[in-house]
């Protein structure tokens, strides 16, 4: 077991998965010589040679599309978008193409291919450093979506990943890439994409949150432990597919419920959770659903301490649910 | 390296000049063949899509000599990234008129389980004939991706990317070529310039000089050549081949040809297309032109052309009865295949709605229909 | 007033925007000559020349991206997507620039521009030609998304799309196009952005739908009175900005919901409706807060029909949400 | 059209050839003045930047040529489309330093409203300087939209859209030009190659025989010009903003510079750029060259520079002093200019984080670091 930070348990999953199958290529933006803006792949060219790692054009297009035929043709490709603000380009390559080759081929070729892509806020990054678009992908059948926001996770979903037979989104939450740190398995292993971390246990409230946004909801938790609120925080880390039955089971458990992102609220995924509940556990319910998210605004950058969910907000949403 | 005239070996009379297609009569009866099949496919289709028998077929008259040109440079091992106006290829590599059936009805049997529109083939042998989509272009980096992965490999796999006109304006051509260009990548770009994106003609598409000239813009040669001449194309995609095999990198074709029927069995291109233009094409015709090549070869006769094609018209019309008496798919192919592993929550729709058509009875079937 | 379908009454809204102001332009693909291919802009380049309609190079991006220089430069553009299944290239440009122009330039350059796509259902068109993804456009902040379901308002709303000062998509329920018709006023009108249109009255259970499914929603609604329950039909038409307080509203009358829409269940546009109103109003809710959509796959082409929301499926939530 | 040796103007000496610039003494001198003010702008940022003042700065070293011989090709009613790299255009124009370290601060009199990262500036006057965007290229088929418009309205206005040697690989140089082509819209395409997109060298970007021959692709003219001899790029760039504001439509034109310094105040180039290859590009200083040209012309002495230098970082120091003072932007602006009017939904949105405040205090201010 070694102490890593996020990056570094991210680096050491692609670098376990590389040396564990040849079959497996990373590339995108700056990832070979320079290692990634984040240096998320530095050593990576330098291990396994420039022919598995490698740069490639300013086109995001051309990354995903590559990767996709490359899938197809027996490789297990890692395509890095720089920042997940920058996907869209690629994006008519992801929802119309990854998603649905192996449905409109019926299974003749498929597309086991990791996208990996650091979002959220965090970094004064403004309105295209920052975004988080996770609900885009949500919506996309065909697609699973990852987020972890542990190192063990993170190494252990993002191998989980790799080895998955179906397109894989992979979302690194920037803001705890070195503000997190934690004991890290050494060699391979993988973490389940089907279930959900509980990160602290709590009879009163329950907490659904994932990435950058679990501590935040831990320390939430703390405070509102202090003044007497059990409250159980859960990391769903694969948001698709969802293990919903999980979270009808933690939501009955407390019959109060906030959700957590920092993504604009409108159309977002915590709107899924709640309407996952109140279909399935209305009755069950005893306050309203919150939600705790970013503003249906672009987003800002001066100000982004005040655009992303804080503590403060996720308490006051806490002690809303509890008190009702 | 990029030439603007573009290249025939069919003189107006059916004479070469020498030139050696190095193909056996068999092979050129071969090519022949496939011509009439794909216009049998497509006569049949339509008479189909006429009595609503199926909903919508897309035409290839004019570009047959594009198709099996193109088809005959490549090996069995290699990969094709079609258009949905490739049949001829298909034909060519020995995909039978059932399969290809299978998918005009979007019967049980068809590959991709009736989830597609017809004529958005996708077969894996005995050749790879990649998955059709309908975005345009976006096959085009794919096809490029594949390459490096056989590349990678060391295997000598070359993959042919096909697209029209209106796919040089997308997307996936511009990354695609330019990836390929970098990457050195085994792939053939072949551009069927025929002349019209449905109704948009290619001075509305581009105003640079054709399509072969866009090579250049990323280090790659590009050639032209007359697609209605089914020898030139040959020969030119199989240079390109043979390049792409040999570790030379990518080459984009440029095909001139035309398409003289609609742009699918729902479009009457006389809104839009000159008649002079039709015209002036209708005298090129792919089929004819290679007539006059066998006929000067002593391979064929005029009086062949009939029975060879009334028995492709039998072979068409025999796979589609076939195809209509196979069931449609089953309700459980809305859910599979989205993933590897049908997940809980597709199960759970899956169930719903079996129940519910026992609760309510069946779904009545919709009557809209496709405009183009 | 003149009895027009949805198309033509489409069509004479584009005609009657044009004749008031020079600066509304429209091009996409086959818009021209060939009045698209749906004929929605037939006559359209014949009346006005081809420098205010004509058709453009085979690109959303480039479509969505001109439209936008345009907007800046004081024109007001129509932008044709053919089907909204191929927005998906032009996707960078509507959620990155379009939406974020006015925020990101403190409203010193602006977007006033409408894309015109249609979408859905219902003519055989598989996984292709037939996506509703309204719900990727209503979590992008700065953007309105609009969808007319009758022939009235889909010339009234229309106009007022292009009269907007904000990008605005406009969804066009492509099954509906020939298949409803109306009374449509002549000359210039507007019906308003912002307001949710009341289909039919009833004070049993709510339902809340748009374009292709208000219809079928109709249907339901009828067969359900058949059974003596009343069924409060809402056509939300302006899906972004949402009328929430009239969401709120109309779902306590009745304390029983249904969403309907054909684009797949997750993370779609039913779930944010359910979760504004677990969120404010889950105390009048007396049942499950019930969604009828499109499978999470995606849109299959023999079987679509069963794909599809129908009246046998609206029917079968009211009648669960009733008897909860 | 597309020529391949880049076009210079100002020899090693300083000598022209006798090659008149049109331009007088004090226009002259102006550009000049502009390549110190831009140097002396970096100079500060990057102070601000390390004493944790300001977040993020992009060096413009070694381009300043480039820049100010583009932007003295344009008339004030012209509109600029600029890349995050092009702040002599600006200050070039007139827009004054305070108003762009109003930006860097992202403060309450930044025309973006702090919602931008600094160097994504919006100006509108005394030139249209439009709101800079991050993804790239997406500018591009913007800048021919907005040439439509004009165009339309019969007016001579004329755009600039200017990208990096890596831009050309978007989605937006791609059907920018093809659009641009087709159109004959009065656009100039400025592709600044700079040899890098961050760590990527332009072998790593295309294959092709340089930058400007792209133009062909769309049928235009393309040209290449030496990027660090202001008077060839501004005589390349006249040449063609006339071709255009006379209705001769668009072009690319690609200036070959470098990049001297990294690719924003946070990026080490010395990890990726070889070491010659900065030091070949140090003796072509685009402000060195100038300099020889004034020199030969007299309009200079070599003493001019120390006092002409420091009263550029005086006027860079005195701004960023002012715009530091100026206050954040107030919490409304979160949730302003998202729509013309403020819909309920984001009143509420504002409202319920005005009151938080009041009940739970203010939120804390992040640490995070902008790692390029
Ligand atoms: C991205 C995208 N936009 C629009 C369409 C609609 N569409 C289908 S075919 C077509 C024209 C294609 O023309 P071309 O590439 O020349 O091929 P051809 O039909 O002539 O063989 C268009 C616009 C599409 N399928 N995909
Ligand atoms: C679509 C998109 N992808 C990736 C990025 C990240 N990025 C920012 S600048 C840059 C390199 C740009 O290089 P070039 O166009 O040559 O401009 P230069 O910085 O050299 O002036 C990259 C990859 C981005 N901003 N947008
Ligand atoms: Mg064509
Ligand atoms: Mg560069």
């Amino acid at each position: 077991m070694a102490n890593l930070t996020l990056l570094q348990a991210l680096n050491d999953g692609m670098k376990t998965a590389m040396r564990q199958d040849d079959s497996v290529v990373l590339f995108g933006e700056d990832v070979g010589l320079r290692g990634g803006v984040f240096l998320t792949t530095e050593g990576i060219q330098q291990e396994f040679g420039s022919e598995r790692c490698f740069d490639t054009p300013l086109s995001e297009d051309g990354i995903v599309g590559a990767a996709i035929g490359m899938a197809m043709n027996g490789l297990r490709p890692i395509a890095e978008i720089q920042f997940q603000d920058f996907i869209f380009p690629g994006f008519d390559q992801i929802v119309s193409e990854a998603a649905k080759l192996r449905y409109r081929s019926g299974s003749q070729y498929t597309c086991p291919l990791v996208i990996r892509t650091p979002y959220g806020g965090g970094i004064r990054g403004g309105l295209y450093h920052s975004q988080s678009g996770e609900a885009y992908f949500c919506h996309t059948a065909g697609l699973k979506v990852v987020i972890p926001s542990t190192p063990h996770d993170a190494k252990g979903l993002l191998i989980a990943s790799i080895e998955d037979p179906d397109p894989v989104l992979f979302l690194e939450p920037k803001a705890l890439y070195r503000s997190v740190k934690g004991e890290v398995p050494e060699g391979h292993y993988t973490v389940d994409l089907t279930t959900i971390r509980e990160v602290r246990p709590g009879k009163d409230v329950t907490v659904f949150c994932y990435g950058a946004m679990v501590p935040i909801a831990a320390k939430a938790a703390e405070q509102a432990a202090e003044k007497g609120i059990e409250v159980n925080v859960l990391d769903l880390r694969t948001l698709l597919p969802l293990d919903e039955d999980g979270v009808l089971e933690y939501a009955k458990r407390t019959g109060r419920v906030v959700v957590v992102h920092e993504a604009p609220r409108f159309c977002g995924f915590g709107g899924e959770i709640s309407a996952i509940i109140a279909e399935n556990a209305i009755e069950y319910m005893e306050a309203p659903i919150a939600r705790v998210t970013g503003f249906d605004t672009p987003f800002p950058n001066t100000l982004e301490h005040h655009y992303l969910p804080d503590d403060r907000r996720v308490l006051d949403a806490i002690e809303h649910v509890h008190a009702f | 390296m990029t030439m603007s005239e573009p290249l025939s070996v069919i003189a107006p009379d059916g004479a070469t000049n020498g030139y050696d297609p190095g193909l056996s009569e068999a092979e050129l009866l071969h090519c022949y063949r496939t011509m009439l099949r794909v216009r049998a496919f497509d006569e049949i289709c339509l008479k189909l899509q006429r009595s609503g028998r199926i909903g919508f077929s897309i035409p290839n008259l004019g570009i047959e000599g594009t198709q099996v040109g193109a088809a005959s440079a490549f090996e069995k091992s290699d990969w094709l990234f079609p258009s949905y106006r490739d049949f001829g290829m298909a034909l060519y590599h020995g995909i039978t008129p059932l399969e290809m059936m299978h998918n005009m009805y979007g019967n049980a049997q068809d590959t991709a389980k009736g989830r597609q529109m017809p004529v958005h083939f996708s077969f894996d042998k005995p050749i790879r004939f990649v998955s059709i989509s309908s975005p345009i272009g976006t096959h085009i980096p794919q096809a490029v991706g594949a390459a490096y992965a056989s590349k990678l490999r060391g295997e000598d796999t070359v993959m042919l990317a096909s697209f029209g006109d209106g796919g040089t304006s997308s997307l996936g051509f511009h990354s695609g070529l330019n990836f390929a260009g970098v990457w050195k990548a085994p792939v053939v770009f072949l551009c069927q310039n025929n002349g019209w994106a449905i109704s948009c003609p290619v001075e509305e598409q581009t105003s640079s000089d054709g399509f072969a000239i866009k090579a250049e813009a990323y280090g790659m040669p590009g050639v032209v050549v007359d697609g209605n001449d089914v020898l030139a194309v040959r020969k030119t995609m199989l240079e390109a081949v043979e390049r792409a095999r040999s570790g030379g990198g990518p080459t984009l074709v440029e095909c001139k040809t035309f398409r003289m029927g609609g742009h699918s069995t729902s479009d009457d291109p006389s809104r839009y297309v000159p008649a002079e233009q039709r015209e002036e094409w209708e005298k090129k015709d792919p089929v004819l032109r290679f007539e006059r090549f066998l006929e000067a070869s002593g391979m064929w006769k005029a009086k062949d052309k009939e029975p060879m094609y009334s028995e492709a018209l039998d072979e068409m019309s025999a796979a589609a009865s076939e195809a209509e008496a196979v069931p449609k798919p089953g309700l459980e192919s809305i859910f599979t295949d989205v993933y590897a592993e049908l997940p809980p929550h597709l199960r759970r729709q899956g169930q719903e709605l079996f129940e519910l058509g026992k609760r309510k009875g069946d779904a009545a079937a919709g009557d809209g229909e496709f405009p183009l």
